[in-house]
């Protein structure tokens, strides 16, 4: 665990004034809250369809790193590229996601974004941007510097968000994006959430040196290490990475601490971690209680209205269910279509 | 004899190699506590340590160039990609340093490793998590590729490879680490580049490996009940091939077909008939030779579709059929 | 019509194809003021500037994911390989992202990406600069496999394979590289996937690329003026591959040599012969199919090797011989 | 280049003082500047023969870079691995090669270190731990980590010394191994030999950020960026390394700074750099001329000292030449020997 290490960004003392600081006003708060809940809520609808044998194969479930998705999320732009890894479901309902489509593909249906060919690992909209969830751990640091240079190439006021693991940090392909990215100073904003576990190896056996900020240096790429679980810290960083980017300055790298709840894969038997640290960040971490508590006590928000948004948030999940279950398999006679263009 | 799984197999053979030879070592990732992600590799850090049960960062090219390096200066690691799709990250060492060295340093190298590759699909983990990539590791001169189909075979070529002097890909698959089979205890082995034939018979020769193995016996068993008798080969090992034992059943039956999961565009059935073409079993040939192969599509996430991109027992009974009719 | 060279007319489809589509641009090694290794893009950074000659640091994997990411947002990156024996390095990019891409997002993205890969032996570069890797390529669904042989198909393909929606293999000769031929000025382009008969003939079908095409070509014509009129087969492409072709050939001559440089292990030459044993022309063979391939070695650096380690016209003649002559 | 970037060794001020210091006795050094001149006349004659076509196929010589080869060749022990890189004849000649051998594996004979298989990119001597120049850019680099575990688990006193240059550190492995050797903390002793050049990628326009060693720390392995034109500076370094690394510390990071006379391979133009750059290395900062005139100064050598070394070099290379011209070929039928064991 990378605890002892100290955050880059301040504690935030008085939510309000930050809040404002930061552009955000209630309505924007709200909806960030709002958003936290919907990832939460759907993945774990998602885990309940996967216990029955609605969803197969495996998932990568992001519970407990919500702030991180919702944070910088919310600090890119519509239109912005998004590069994502395979815990990326958070990421993509905080860029908007349409959760029948991301339901129905769960459940490989062909009214998914991927007409069901792809599944939970290789979500991906690509229409709107979302060049998808990577199977490869790595694949979006692949990946994004061929976009970076498209953007530049094409003058687009676009930036690249890019997201990937402690895990993936140790791959090769990222000190080759990353050298790359600031030779070129390529519109990239690098995100790392680090979960402190690949799939079982704790980030601090596996990696010579943390945080990773260090590493950004070794590139002369500005880095910083931030409590992922703090909504308006991850907010505030990604923003600053994100008008780094746009205005030219090439990339900008950021390390998100956070903490899955669930199993790295539906395979985990959680052998490497103890129950007591599980429970620990869900009680005392935990980024939709901590956000939630904030608001109450700025008093943005009062009284049921958590509860009413969660009502909302339960009744759009049923409803993407709802979809997705009544949608049609794909036709078994199209299987060869979509390998050439 | 008892019976274990295929995984057990595996376990064992690697368990029994490294108490008897102290230079076998495992490198890989989440190998330790995790035990693999398959499960092949629980309790060995217990028993071994973390010198011997080195787990790594996620890092294929990494991990495979360490293989080749410590295999370069006497060891015998078993180095293991999580996923075999993965090893498209460790080509280069694979197929460049470890396949190359002995050739390149005029005979004055050995590489003994073997590189662990859990492979296939069925599981719903789509296009980078199903692939079957034997085909392409064929083609590489200075390893041998094997790919055992029950536990029996897996555990004796394991040990094989583990002792053999030169890089081993050790294909395996993921549907099979829950059969079972009757295995005996302790040490045994089975050569390198023999094949054997599962069942034998005199109508159609079908050869075959992993899981297709399985559903190729089966039909041929259902065909049996109708007095058609086919001869189910399983190479075993893809490279060297046992063109031997083909060749002599193609003389026998005048029939081939060849069943692999893998895509049929440049997969290694195309290997299997230019080797019969090529050898005097040609002019016993009743008819072409055929290969039933995965479809040449990447594996879908959904169910129905994933099972359509690959040979299905009816496909295979169908193909068995036409062949053995003389209609196609 | 004007006389270039393999090297010229590729440079040429380059440079008429970025004058043309802004959204076409270069990335890879040593490709600005050196020109590439082989001098193929040498004028191009000074044409087109250091935003569309994109220079590298030395990452085969960086710029092979470069360019899936930058096609996957709609430009038309070429990417050099240096040699096409790094593709080793760059095959995750290559199979996991690029081919697959378009399938697993249920054909909503396109990879319009050209990798260039100049390839062969020949040049005393020994084993890790001298291999033919197209065989792996082909095995790769999502992606196409082109293989030009003279400078007027490299040209035509190369334009074809810069316009292609898909991620395409562009495979090179170096020892091409000076080769002329005629090709005429300005824009046209050769249909990837359609085969040409370089020579026709009625006695033997031999399928060829590359350098080993031109092998086959003066060895037929040597063999004419004997009065044995080979059919000589340039591919072009290696996937799709134009089985139409081969087979319509094949059922003239009854007999079938496929002859390349790749190892004979694994290599396309299987995919050949499985796929005409698959066809009708099975039924008109008068002869076993045979290949002629490279020996299974890595390429050695003393010339006398390597010249051995693939075929020669002596070998290529032998071998045309024996099969005209029902004498293998 | 990296000129303005200062070193991290001093200037040498008192030359006898220093090699004193460093243990380097007057014969020691003799020998020293004996293997400087024995790599640079080696590689000039190779270069002659490459121009009668004898030698053939490519040949990266590394003339101008004497100083780092014999710095660290004679402060590692006989008996530690090396894993070299295609621009190593200077590595493998100080570290002891047969210079026999080597130029018969240079005219492709089968008495050469590889029976003419492997040639100038591939040469090696497994049987004293010499595992081969490598064709492959991070080839070296791939291998360190396996030879360091097998060192390390079977406790023996033997370092590995892994060359690469300033394009390699740009390879994805590059990061793979340097983090992995830190993680187990094995004996390898990484040195890039920077020689501002890939094949004609200056480092600095490639390289997000110059000397290496922030990329070494950020791996929390020590890493130096020293004079490599200055074989005392190189061999202390070394040792120092040599020592840290034998001594159980893990690994260590030192980037020495040369420069290259010949173009990278047979076919290069050198368009990338002029003439006037060259000229000023060759003329200013050679090694061996500079080494030569310390020990004239210093009085280690006198008169024609250094003229009879140079002619006894010239027999021992001349000697190669007849040998190496005098040996066979390979044997054609034993093409496909040494494919598998
Ligand atoms: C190249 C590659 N290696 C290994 C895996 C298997 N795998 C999938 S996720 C994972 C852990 C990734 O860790 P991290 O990057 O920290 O992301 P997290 O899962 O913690 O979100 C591993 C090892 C893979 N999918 N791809
Ligand atoms: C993986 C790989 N990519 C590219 C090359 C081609 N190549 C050979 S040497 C070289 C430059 C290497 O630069 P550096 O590491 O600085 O070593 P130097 O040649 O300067 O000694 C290149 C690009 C190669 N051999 N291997
Ligand atoms: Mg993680
Ligand atoms: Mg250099």
């Amino acid at each position: 665990m990378t605890e002892q290490i100290p955050f880059d960004n301040q504690a935030t003392d008085n939510f309000l004034e930050k809040a404002d600081s930061l552009g955000l006003d209630n309505a924007r708060l709200v909806e960030m809250l709002k958003t936290m809940l919907r990832i939460r809520l759907f993945e774990e609808k998602a885990n309940e369809l996967y216990a029955l044998g609605k969803v197969h194969g495996t998932m990568h479930l992001s519970a407990g790193q919500e702030a991180t998705a919702v944070g910088t999320g919310f600090a890119v732009r519509k239109g912005d590229y998004l590069i994502n890894h395979h815990r990326g479901h958070g990421h993509f309902i905080a860029s908007g996601a349409d959760l029948e489509k991301m339901m129905a593909e769960f459940l490989g249906k062909d009214t998914g974004y991927c007409r069901g060919r792809g599944g939970s690992m290789h979500i991906a909209d690509v229409t709107s941007n979302n060049l998808g969830a990577n199977g490869i751990v790595g694949g979006s640091l692949q990946l994004a510097v061929g976009v970076g240079l498209a953007a530049k190439m094409r003058k687009e006021d676009r930036i690249v968000l890019t997201l990937f693991g402690d895990g993936a940090s140790n791959e090769g392909i990222f000190h080759e994006s990353l050298n790359m990215a600031k030779i070129y100073d390529l519109p990239i904003l690098y995100i790392c959430e680090n979960n402190q576990y690949g799939m079982s190896a704790s980030v601090n056996r596996v990696s010579a040196r943390t945080p990773f900020k260090y590493r950004a240096e070794a590139y002369n790429i500005p880095g910083y290490y931030v409590d992922g679980n703090d909504v308006l810290a991850v907010y505030e960083f990604a923003k600053r990475g994100a008008e780094h980017a746009r205005g030219g300055q090439g990339p900008f790298f950021i390390e998100f601490a956070t903490y899955r709840y669930f199993g790295h894969s539906k395979s985990d038997r959680n052998l490497y971690r103890s129950k007591e640290e599980i429970d620990s960040w869900r009680t005392h971490r935990d980024p939709i209680i901590r956000f939630e508590g904030n608001l109450k006590d700025a008093g943005v928000i009062a009284g049921e209205e958590a509860k009413v948004m969660e009502q909302e948030v339960v009744k759009e999940i049923d409803a993407a269910v709802k979809f997705a279950e009544e949608s049609p398999e794909p036709d078994v006679a199209t299987l060869e279509d979509f390998v050439y263009a | 004899m008892p019976e274990i799984t295929y995984r057990e197999a595996i376990h064992d053979a690697m368990v029994e190699e490294m108490r008897r030879d102290p230079s076998v070592f495992l490198i890989g990732e989440d190998i330790g506590t995790y035990g693999g992600a398959f499960g092949v590799s629980q309790g060995m850090l217990e028993e071994f340590g973390p010198e011997r049960v080195v787990e790594t960062p996620i890092a294929e090219l990494g991990i495979t160039g360490a293989a080749a390096g410590a295999a370069m200066v006497g060891m015998r690691p078993i180095a293991e990609m999580m996923f075999s799709d993965f090893v498209l990250l460790a080509m280069e060492a694979l197929a460049n340093q470890a396949a190359k060295a002995r050739f390149m340093f005029g005979g004055k190298a050995t590489v003994p490793m073997v590189l662990r590759l859990p492979g296939g699909s069925g599981t719903g983990a789509a296009a980078q998590h199903s692939q079957s990539l034997e085909s392409l590791l064929i083609h590489i001169p200075g390893i041998k590729v094997v790919m055992p189909s029950t536990p029996y075979d897996a555990k004796g070529l394991l040990i094989s490879a583990i002792r053999d002097q030169n890089p081993v890909c050790f294909v395996e698959h993921k549907l099979l680490y829950k059969s079972k089979g009757e295995v005996p205890e302790g040490e045994y082995t089975i050569p390198i580049g023999v094949g054997e034939i599962k069942r034998p018979g005199t109508d159609l020769t079908v050869v075959s490996t992993g899981i297709m193995l399985h559903r190729c016996l089966s039909v041929a068993d259902r065909l049996a009940q109708e007095g058609l008798e086919v001869e189910v080969l399983d190479p075993r090992t893809l490279r060297p091939l046992d063109t031997e034992m083909i060749t002599a059943s193609v003389k026998k039956t005048g029939k081939l077909l060849v069943v692999h999961e893998a895509v049929k565009t440049g997969g290694w059935a195309g290997e299997v008939i230019a080797s019969v073409s090529e050898s005097d079993a040609f002019n016993y040939l009743d008819a072409p030779m055929r290969r039933l192969a995965g479809k040449d599509v990447p594996i879908p996430y959904n169910r129905l579709l994933e099972e359509a991109a690959v040979p299905q027992e009816a496909d295979i009974e169908a193909e068995m059929r036409a062949l053995l009719t003389n209609q196609y």
